[in-house]
């Protein structure tokens, strides 16, 4: 079982990089997977995860409990779910948005998601270079299921970018 | 136009008298005469003074009067 | 149109897919968290089938719209959560009374009141019955997977046809805005209405106690009517038998079927000793959790009504040597009353009140602390 | 000659009603009957929806055709699911001012604003008569009610000027003195394509008559005197709207042409 959170400030993408990693495991992979999510009702503000379980069998926890890999978008974010990145076997964090980390905490994938993501064509595809390091760090996924998934999800207007932004953070 | 029969229906009519109101000629008045209700229905005063305008059947909510014509 | 195959979809849009496989051409609803989603499928989708979409001014007029579509003979549905469901109690009562097939899908979100919108709870059990006044019985189905959301929303509406009454699919925050794999299969059984053809026939009735359906514009001169009511639709409020016999048969109809509207899942509940019994969201963690204790030795078992109501009280009651049974819900009250009713002196309530989930461990700890 | 009881016989269920003596809800019937005869309408094609209410009960059940007879308020929100899911249907919705514009008030708004290809009969005697002569939405100013025993401290709602505001396709006043003209707009609001609303004062002897200190018979004659279709009068009648605007289900239906293209 994999248990994998994605955590950010609402308008950030998180249900949207959720929603394509849950795909990859579920319509390319063929894993049972769930992904609930967590938001507050304001569109441009507050808390929102992804969050994703992923098994060979049923999956009857739709709850995150020890997660496998936290994907950290912003500083508050992270601040919230401090005691889930302390239990969780890889941290990835947009070094961009969270800087604030305390110093116990060794292990964390810094990835400047949001400054390469800008390079790319904006920082709004910060989620998606996430993702590609997502799948490099873990070897959860090969790239190619991933971008299977972006290329089934995405609209065509926006698919030569979160192309290339997942291959830019597979190739960090 | 002449009207050959003006026929109340006594179980219908609810005497609200409305038909004597609306009626251009005074053909029609009110009666002492009352139906299974206890409702005073109209009768026909002078038959010959109806013009058939029939603003009577018009005006009638209760579909109770019928003027037939000759 | 939603070609047979794999999806990866949210509960919510299997809800829609359903309901547009069960042929459903008219929706009629209001924004709400969080059940938006059905309603903006269903505005993509309906025309596509050549099906129609309004968005009404308020929950009230969503049901009354979908009541007299489905009059005219097309099959209609609404979806809400927790506050507009309490707005449509009056015309669930007025869908009872005048038998008339509708779909309402609520997906529950904790209250009461406004509450929190887009987190999931099980409050609405008692009112999924028993919400609008007076003396009726309806359906209601819970789904737990977003493959039942799908499924049971095709079931609601076959139901609804059936029997001539408002079925209500009782979802909630969880498994409405959960993504799933949907498999959409090639065949699905679809049961339509029986028609009457002149007015006499729609106002008899056979052993079902299910009379035919006339429809407005056959030229039957239909009578419907949300008032007391003669079987042949002239309302008479002043008599003690047409009331009687009335709201005697909306009643019967469906506990007479019983047998064929009841619904349920059960594991190891042979030997059962200590009894899980969950619906909806729950029932995941509650059949993980009752896995897990087998695996440690205990004697649990899992029950699941996929129907609520009518509760399968009869399967129930044969559940003889259990020594305790554990509700575990998103309710301080939910489904408690039935199942306490059920299980007098052996019923342990386990309710959770945070808009969240139980876990597996959450619920296996509970199993374990009960058997001591 | 269309008589009474050729009416009767053709297009109503039964009598007696059960409207008091002298009430207007029988002459709005029998206009209703009268201007569907005119129109040759099939009784088939038509759907005649109410709600809740003295006035409700003039479609339900007394008029022969297809009726469904609702909760309080809704009539309208019925109507228009009715009409969308069979446009081939004439719905007419026969509501008080009650059930019209007070508890179904947002409803009546909504119904204009989307031009839904129904008729709204709207009943105005300025009172909740059914429940026993209550303040309504359309009683006026200072008027006393078994509800505001010491007068009315709110203010009459003008409903016609709203609903023509609120982008109706037509709309007509008129009383139930004016029955040749209420039985043409009933005509005119069964042809019209897109949403009709036509409001009939009428008179309620029983609790109407009551606030007034006037019969029936009184009533209509003030209906006769003071209503008028031209600044004469104390209040205004005739017709106030009277366009071709696109209607809500042939726009549906565009849809369908468009996305299934």
């Amino acid at each position: 079982m994999i248990q994998i959170r994605i955590g950010g400030w609402a308008g950030q993408g998180v249900v949207l990089a959720g929603t394509i990693l849950s795909q990859t495991f579920s319509t390319v992979l063929k894993k049972n997977v769930v992904m609930t999510r967590s938001y507050t009702a304001a569109v441009r503000s507050g808390v929102t995860t992804s969050d994703i379980i992923v098994d060979d069998d049923y999956i009857y926890d739709l709850m995150i409990t020890e997660p496998n890999v936290m994907i950290i978008m912003y500083q508050k974010t992270f601040d919230r779910y401090i005691d889930l990145i302390k239990k969780s076997d890889h941290v990835i964090i947009d070094s961009t948005m969270v800087k604030n980390i305390p110093e116990e905490l060794k292990n964390i994938y810094k990835i400047n998601a949001s400054e390469i993501a800008e390079k790319i064509s904006n920082p709004r595809i910060s989620n998606m270079v996430l993702l590609g390091a997502y799948a490099k760090i873990t070897g959860h996924i090969p790239i190619e299921a991933l971008e299977k998934s972006v290329r089934m999800y995405v609209s065509k207007r926006f698919l030569d970018e979160d192309i290339k932004a997942i291959y830019a953070g597979y190739s960090l | 136009m002449k009207a050959l029969e003006i026929k109340i229906d006594k179980n219908l009519c609810k005497g609200c008298g409305i038909c004597v109101d609306v009626c251009p000629k005074n053909t029609l008045e009110s009666s002492n005469e009352v139906n299974e209700y206890a409702l005073f229905y109209p009768r026909v005063r002078d038959l010959d003074s109806c013009i058939v305008c029939r603003l009577c059947e018009l005006y009638c909510p209760d579909f109770a009067i019928e003027v037939k014509e000759k | 149109m939603i070609e047979p195959g794999e999806y990866f979809v949210e509960g919510d849009l299997a809800a829609a897919y359903g309901a547009i496989k069960a042929g459903c051409k008219f929706f009629a609803g209001y924004p709400i968290t969080p059940a938006s989603e059905i309603t903006q499928a269903m505005a993509e989708l309906l025309p596509q089938v050549g099906g129609k979409f309004l968005q009404m001014e308020d929950e009230l007029a969503s049901i009354s719209a979908i009541i007299g579509a489905s009059w005219a003979g097309i099959k209609s549905m609404t979806a809400t959560s927790g506050p507009g469901f309490s707005l449509m109690q009056e015309n669930i009562g007025y869908a009872a009374m005048t038998e008339t097939p509708i779909v309402v899908i609520d997906v529950q979100r904790a209250g009461p009141s406004i509450g929190q919108a887009t987190r999931a709870a099980q409050g609405d059990v008692m009112q999924s019955r028993f919400g609008s006044h007076g003396d009726y019985e309806n359906i209601v189905l819970s789904p737990n997977s977003v493959q039942e959301m799908f499924e049971f929303t095709v079931k609601s509406f076959n139901l609804a046809e059936r029997y001539r009454v408002p079925v209500i699919l009782l979802s909630d925050a969880e498994i409405g805005h959960m993504m799933e794999r949907l498999v959409v299969p090639e065949s699905i059984n679809i049961i339509e209405r029986k028609y009457a053809k002149t007015f006499d026939e729609a106002t008899k009735y056979g052993d079902d106690l299910v009379p035919p359906m006339g429809r407005f514009g056959d030229g039957l001169e239909l009578m419907v009517t949300g008032s007391t009511h003669k079987p042949d639709g002239t309302r008479d409020t002043g008599s003690p038998e047409i009331q009687s016999s009335l709201v005697t048969r909306l009643v019967e109809k469906i506990n007479k079927n019983r047998k064929d509207i009841e619904d349920w899942e059960e594991m190891f509940t042979e030997d059962a000793e200590i009894l899980v019994i969950s619906y909806g969201a729950t029932s995941r963690p509650a059949k993980g959790a009752v896995i897990k204790a087998r695996e440690k030795g205990i004697k649990a078992g899992y029950f699941r009504p996929k129907v609520l109501w009518p509760a399968p009280e009869n399967r129930m009651s044969k559940l003889k040597n259990i020594k305790k049974v554990i509700l575990p819900e998103m309710s301080l009250r939910g489904y408690s009353m039935e199942i306490e009713k059920m299980f007098p002196g052996k019923f342990v309530h386990f309710p959770k009140v945070t808009g969240n989930v139980h876990t597996v461990s959450e619920i296996l700890k509970k199993i374990e602390e009960e058997l001591r | 000659m269309i008589t009474a009881n050729y009416i009767k016989n053709e297009y109503i269920r039964r009598m007696p009603s059960a409207f008091c003596p002298g009430c207007g809800d029988g002459q709005i019937l029998n206009a209703i009957a009268r201007a569907i005869d005119h129109l040759k309408l099939p009784r088939n094609e038509i759907a005649a929806v109410s709600g809740i209410g003295c006035s409700a009960w003039i479609p339900s059940p007394y008029l022969r055709v297809d009726s469904l007879h609702t909760t309080h308020g809704r009539p309208i929100a019925f109507a228009t699911g009715l009409k969308v899911a069979n446009p081939k249907l004439k719905v007419l919705v026969v509501s008080g001012d009650g059930d019209c514009t007070g508890i179904g008030g947002n409803h009546l708004l909504h119904a204009a604003r989307s031009n839904v290809g129904i008729t709204v009969i709207m009943v105005n005697n300025g009172v909740y008569a059914m429940t026993g002569g209550q303040v309504a939405p359309t009683t006026e100013h200072e008027y006393k009610t078994v509800t505001t025993p010491y007068g009315n401290p709110a203010f009459a709602l003008n409903v016609s000027e709203v609903v023509a505001a609120a982008g109706a396709s037509y709309v007509a006043r008129w009383t139930t003195w004016h029955m040749n003209q209420l039985i043409r707009s009933i005509e005119k609001g069964l042809t019209k394509k897109g949403f009709s609303f036509i409001e009939v004062i009428s008179q309620c002897p029983t609790y109407e008559g009551r606030i007034l200190n006037m019969d029936h018979i009184q009533m209509l004659h003030w209906f006769r005197d003071k209503f008028k279709t031209d600044e004469k009068g104390v209040f205004r009648i005739g017709e106030f709207v009277d366009i071709e605007k696109p209607e809500l289900t042939d726009e549906l239906q565009k849809i369908i042409e468009k996305v299934r293209k």
